[in-house]
């Protein structure tokens, strides 16, 4: 579904990607975890092309994003992504917020588009704020409500980074629950995140990135359970003992 | 002070009719300007935050060229440095319907569109880029983002600022009278050499600016009010800091 | 009691004029950067020196910029004491200020490209005309031939301008102002002064009303100067066939000059 | 196109009209730098007022920033020349009257910079200040000005490019600056193209070396945040 | 040391606090939690009158708040805070931000302030940031930065309002132990934190608001081992839960 073959990034004179060799198969849950910096974020904003590479091939549901014909729209219709800041529009009802690309892009008539908003809204757990502005929400709430705005454009693959980040600790677990069910129907994910009880109960596979290059990956039980790099265990060690 | 003021000279004769002319001008020759600048400022403000190299120079060009000359420079520009670049009888016929006028519209549309231009930029610039990624995320075009997205959000942010240089285009427009455009500054001489009563004419002028700047300001401020985007901060705050 | 104006000077030891920069030859800045012009000359070999000798001490000019919208607030608010321009003396101001006697008398007329069928307030009809704002020949032709297309200019080169490029078809202002503008063009020759005097134009200098004292001395320093010919001198200066801006005296002029002059 | 007249005048309009060093009251530079200096002065406590927890602050305040920002500048230079002689009994100079009307009507948009200035400073940085136990005075002058001020380049150069070009209107008086300089030459010579061109690019130079050098100076404190 | 007697609060309509009754002695560590909006901030806030209240009474080190003889410049340099978003001056480095207080407040002399500063970045873990400007700092250092300000005026209580929620996961820890530190050196301490693991190591006491009014408080083990109240419970299942 997605492949990175040797893939580098520079911003200016900061090598950001190093060699990345990664392959996540169709329908698989893969967590991105590492330090601050370590380019996780870069990673995953490269697979729908809000970053470009320098160097290297990125492959998505069988199309290079370097093929000369590539066109960057269908792939982001493709390819979901949820934010760790939200990014829901102000001036919009959650409604329209839903509705707005599905009916710009693919040309879905109004009336439809936002019965499948109203499916959404459902299945994210919050079907009476159709009519809401988003800051009328909580946090939790925004963040239900960009993942259905994702999710309206049918894609084959979600790209999460930090989506629980910004949240006050209750409201962490709804998302977590939403992104849970999501994954369990089947959908291809890659998710940056630091919660690593999700993490353990959701993931096919963990992926423990560095300075930018991949140091560690491995199913959720032997990377939590006995990590090999000294990196990892180190950083594992910070983020679970308080 | 030896002065006797005389109010009278306001409403005895033609002065009434003439302010009410000036006052009709200067909301004319404002209004179109106004949408000639808003038009170009949104525009060119727009595209200085592109990623697209030639546009973003072009438009910068635009702004640094125009906004860094003073208006009257522009005006006489305009008035009579363009006309003899046109044919002949494009010439004539513009002579006799008002030359001056468009003139002074396309002077101070320009002028002032390179500064709505700059509101327009810091407005889209306070934007969190994030906001854009995330409409561009869901498939739609550049192009989409900002006509559905930033653009109307910007708006909204910059309702004071632009508010503000409306204000200056309505004011500046009196500096038409330079070419002949007898605006409301105009009319206001105009009372005070027919009835050598400065004070009285400056007064009356002042006053009319004074109501008409204000009334503007109060429009916009409810207009601020209507259009806010629910859990901005957009009404004037008064607090400690 | 408000203080009189010659009380004014003399504690100052300062004669304040309110005069122009761009009116040349009655009032404008040289190639020198000097302030100079036959109104500013009046008053400094005329009016000046009778000052000095009525107030026993020796008095400085200075000059200030007036403008047809300052130069009646300048004087009611004691920032000059005198107006010495271009000013034309009219019913209307006078109920403002006092003037002077007229110590020079033109009317307005229209400057257009020679060859144009202009050729006075009667053939304007439906015309572009352009005016100096507020200028009482704008007012004139505003009501004698309301069909004229009448554009007004805050100053003259704008208003020459617009002629020089075929905005207007004709200029009007005081047939002195557009002699010296015929003069100063790049190619005299191509311009042409027509029409009858339509308007008439004595120019006056102004001062406070109800300031006898002080306008007994600005009179007496005019007329002394028409009777003695150092008016006829200044004139020559820079009205002559070598002046400024070449403009023959008509006789009936200097006739109606000398007949100003009252007897001693 | 005969650049001769610019040539032949240049001195007078450096000299007289751009700086100020010459016979006549005069001078864009010699009004526009004190003009922006006490404007500013002046509208920091504008600014400062208008956002004051006092009523009796910031309403007065408030009505004066709306007040200026409702009149043209003509008419508030008008009024200084003929009004404050009646007032005081008896003439200024022409330089003090339009250093005064500037800095009193540009004090109203300064104002208006300064108040957006402090409040684009997050409030947590003042409460933190007052946390430490500093005033309010303190406060304001070690920890928000500091940061307003930076916040605030922009528009102070845009402001201060409107009032170097602002200045010509003090010609109203018979102030001699840049553009009066010109009319004054062109009155005589009646050469408006060549001369309002060479004004046009002397003020294309200053407001253009203003908005790079604001530029980068934005630049050098992004960088180096001090 | 602090002591809150019937304290109501309104924002506009907004009951926020509401018959707050709480007493912190010397020494003391306090942990304050409950869902978001129940009224910690400003709880903590009112002690050192960054809010003042309707009703009520409040005296912290033997003085009432409401005394007219009070000055709230003279409380504020005996209780120290730290926010959520560090605070610190941009503009000023490291050691200017610490030293600015004592010298215009308490009118310490510059060396004397310097001192006393390089000695407190020395406990907080930073000694060589003296020089740098916070951006040029990760959180971490900037949230311990901030402690070492508030200490720089020798408080006799520390306030803390979620230290670590604007944290990366990694920089938690180093923050949260220079806390424990000055916790063990007797510091009186109120601190509002989601923190479960700081606050059953730290804590004496642990207050649950909601709605503005303190459902329940005891000691950490009883707590969180059984929470009386159902609102506890089922906060507590949420936090804990991922
Ligand atoms: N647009 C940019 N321009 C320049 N440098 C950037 C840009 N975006 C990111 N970087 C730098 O690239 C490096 C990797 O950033 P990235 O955001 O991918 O890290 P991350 O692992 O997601 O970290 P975090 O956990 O803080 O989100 C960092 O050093 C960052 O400062
Ligand atoms: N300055 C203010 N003006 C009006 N309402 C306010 C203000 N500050 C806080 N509130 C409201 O008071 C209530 C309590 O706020 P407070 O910040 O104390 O909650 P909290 O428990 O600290 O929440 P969080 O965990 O989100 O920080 C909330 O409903 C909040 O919206
Ligand atoms: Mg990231
Ligand atoms: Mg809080």
């Amino acid at each position: 579904m997605i492949e990175f073959r040797d893939v580098d990034k520079w911003f200016g004179s900061l090598h950001v990607l190093k060699r990345i060799n990664l392959k996540v198969s169709g329908g698989e849950v893969v967590v991105v975890c590492g330090p601050s910096g370590s380019g996780k974020s870069t990673l995953i904003r490269c697979v729908n092309r809000l970053e470009s590479i320098q160097s290297g091939e990125i492959i998505v549901d069988g199309q290079s994003l370097l093929d000369p014909k590539f066109d960057p729209s269908k792939l982001r219709t493709d390819v979901g992504m949820v934010f760790q800041s939200f990014n829901l529009y102000p001036h919009m009802t959650v409604l329209q917020n839903i509705t707005l690309a599905p009916t710009k892009v693919k040309g879905l008539a109004a009336g439809e588009a936002e019965k499948v908003a109203k499916e959404l809204l459902d299945r994210v757990g919050i079907p009476d704020k159709a009519g809401v502005y988003p800051a009328n929400l909580s946090g939790g709430q925004q963040q239900r409500v960009a993942i259905a705005r994702a999710l309206a454009m049918k894609p084959k693959i979600m790209l999460f980074d930090e989506p629980t980040s910004a949240l006050d600790p209750e409201m962490i677990n709804e998302v977590l629950e939403v992104m849970t069910d999501l994954a369990h129907d089947g959908m291809t994910m890659v998710v940056v995140t630091h919660e690593m009880g999700f993490a353990r109960r959701v993931a096919h596979r963990v992926v423990f990135m560095d300075e930018g290059q991949i140091i560690e990956e491995g199913k959720p039980e032997t990377f939590f359970g006995a990590p090999q790099s000294p990196r990892a265990q180190q950083f594992l060690g910070k983020i679970l003992s308080h | 002070m030896t002065y006797n003021f005389d109010w009278s000279v306001l409403w005895r004769g033609q002065s009434g009719l003439w302010l009410l002319q000036g006052l009709v001008t200067t909301i004319e020759i404002s209004v179109v300007a106004w949408v000639v600048a808003f038009t170009l400022g949104i525009f060119s403000g727009a595209v200085r935050t592109v990623s697209i190299t030639p546009l973003r120079w072009l438009a910068s060009f635009y702004v640094e060229f125009f906004r860094n000359v003073p208006l009257l420079v522009w005006m006489f520009f305009w008035y009579f440095a363009v006309p003899p670049l046109l044919p002949q009888p494009l010439q004539d016929w513009l002579f006799d319907h008002g030359a001056e006028f468009w003139a002074g519209v396309v002077a101070l549309g320009v002028y002032h569109g390179a500064r709505f231009s700059e509101v327009m930029r810091s407005g889209i610039q306070s934007i969190p880029k994030t906001l854009f990624e995330a409409a561009v995320s869901t498939g739609l075009t550049m192009a989409q983002a900002y006509r559905l997205i930033i653009i109307p959000i910007a708006l909204r942010l910059i309702i004071p600022p632009a508010t503000n240089e409306s204000l200056n285009l309505i004011k500046n427009s009196s500096v038409a009278l330079t070419i002949g455009v007898a605006e409301l500054t105009f009319q206001t001489r105009q009372i005070e050499t027919y009835t050598a009563k400065a004070f009285e004419a400056l007064t009356a002028g002042t006053l009319i600016y004074l109501v008409l700047c204000l009334a503007i300001a109060t429009t916009m401020s409810q207009l601020e009010k209507r259009f806010a985007i629910p859990g901005m901060i957009t009404k004037r705050q008064t607090g400690e800091f | 009691r408000a203080e009189t104006t010659l009380e004014k000077i003399s504690q100052t030891g300062i004669f304040t004029i309110g005069t122009r920069t761009g009116s040349p030859p009655f009032a404008y800045v040289n190639k020198n950067n000097e302030w100079v012009g036959f109104s500013i000359d009046l008053v400094e070999t005329s009016i000046l020196p009778l000052i000095s000798k009525k107030l026993n001490k020796q008095i400085k000019l200075e000059k200030k910029e007036s403008a047809p919208n300052t130069r009646i607030p300048l004087l009611t608010s004691n920032a000059v004491d005198l107006i010495a321009e271009t000013m034309s003396d009219t019913q209307s101001r006078r109920e403002q200020v006092d003037f002077s006697l007229t110590f020079f008398a033109t009317g307005a007329q229209f400057l257009v490209k020679r060859g144009t069928p202009i050729k006075g307030i009667q053939t304007i009809a439906g015309k572009r005309i352009a005016a100096q704002q507020g200028s009482t020949n704008a007012k004139i032709i505003r009501e004698r031939v309301p069909t004229a297309k009448l554009l007004e200019f805050p100053d003259q080169p704008a208003a020459f301008q617009a002629l020089a490029q075929g905005q207007v078809q004709a200029y009007t202002n005081d047939g002195i102002q557009l002699a010296g503008l015929k003069a100063k063009a790049p190619k005299p020759d191509e311009w042409a002064i027509v029409g009858e005097f339509f308007s008439y134009e004595p120019y006056g200098m102004a001062m406070r009303k109800n300031d006898s004292d002080f306008r007994q001395v600005v009179n007496v320093g005019l007329m002394e100067a028409i009777e003695s010919g150092k008016y006829f001198e200044l004139y020559e200066k820079w009205f002559g066939p070598k002046g400024e801006v070449p403009y023959p005296l008509a006789p009936e002029t200097k006739r109606f000059l000398q007949m100003q002059v009252v007897p001693k | 196109m005969d650049f001769a007249v610019v040539i032949n005048n240049v001195g007078f309009l450096i000299f007289q009209g751009f700086l100020g060093l010459g016979n006549f009251t005069g001078g864009t530079l010699r009004l526009a730098v004190p003009a922006i200096i006490f404007g500013f002065i002046l509208g920091i406590f504008i600014g400062m007022g208008r956002l004051a927890r006092s009523r009796w602050i910031y309403l007065p305040a408030t009505l004066y920033v709306e007040f200026f920002r409702g009149v043209p500048l003509v008419m508030v230079i008008f009024w200084f020349w003929f009004i404050i002689p009646v007032v005081v009994g008896k003439s200024l100079p022409e330089y003090s009257v339009a250093l005064a009307a500037f800095v009193i009507f540009e004090a109203a948009y300064f104002g208006e910079i300064v108040r957006a200035g402090i409040q684009s400073v997050p409030r947590g940085q003042a409460e933190a200040a007052t946390a430490t136990g500093l005033t309010r005075a303190q406060t304001m002058r070690h920890v928000i000005l500091p940061q307003a001020l930076r916040n605030m380049i922009p528009s102070l150069v845009t402001q201060c490019i409107v009032l170097l070009k602002d200045t010509s209107l003090a010609s109203i008086i018979g102030y001699v600056d840049l553009t009066k300089a010109a009319q004054i030459v062109n009155n005589r010579e009646i050469r408006p193209f060549e001369l309002y061109l060479f004004i046009a690019v002397i003020y294309w130079l200053c407001s253009y070396g203003m908005s790079r050098y604001a530029r980068h100076i934005e630049r050098r404190l992004a960088v180096n945040p001090a």
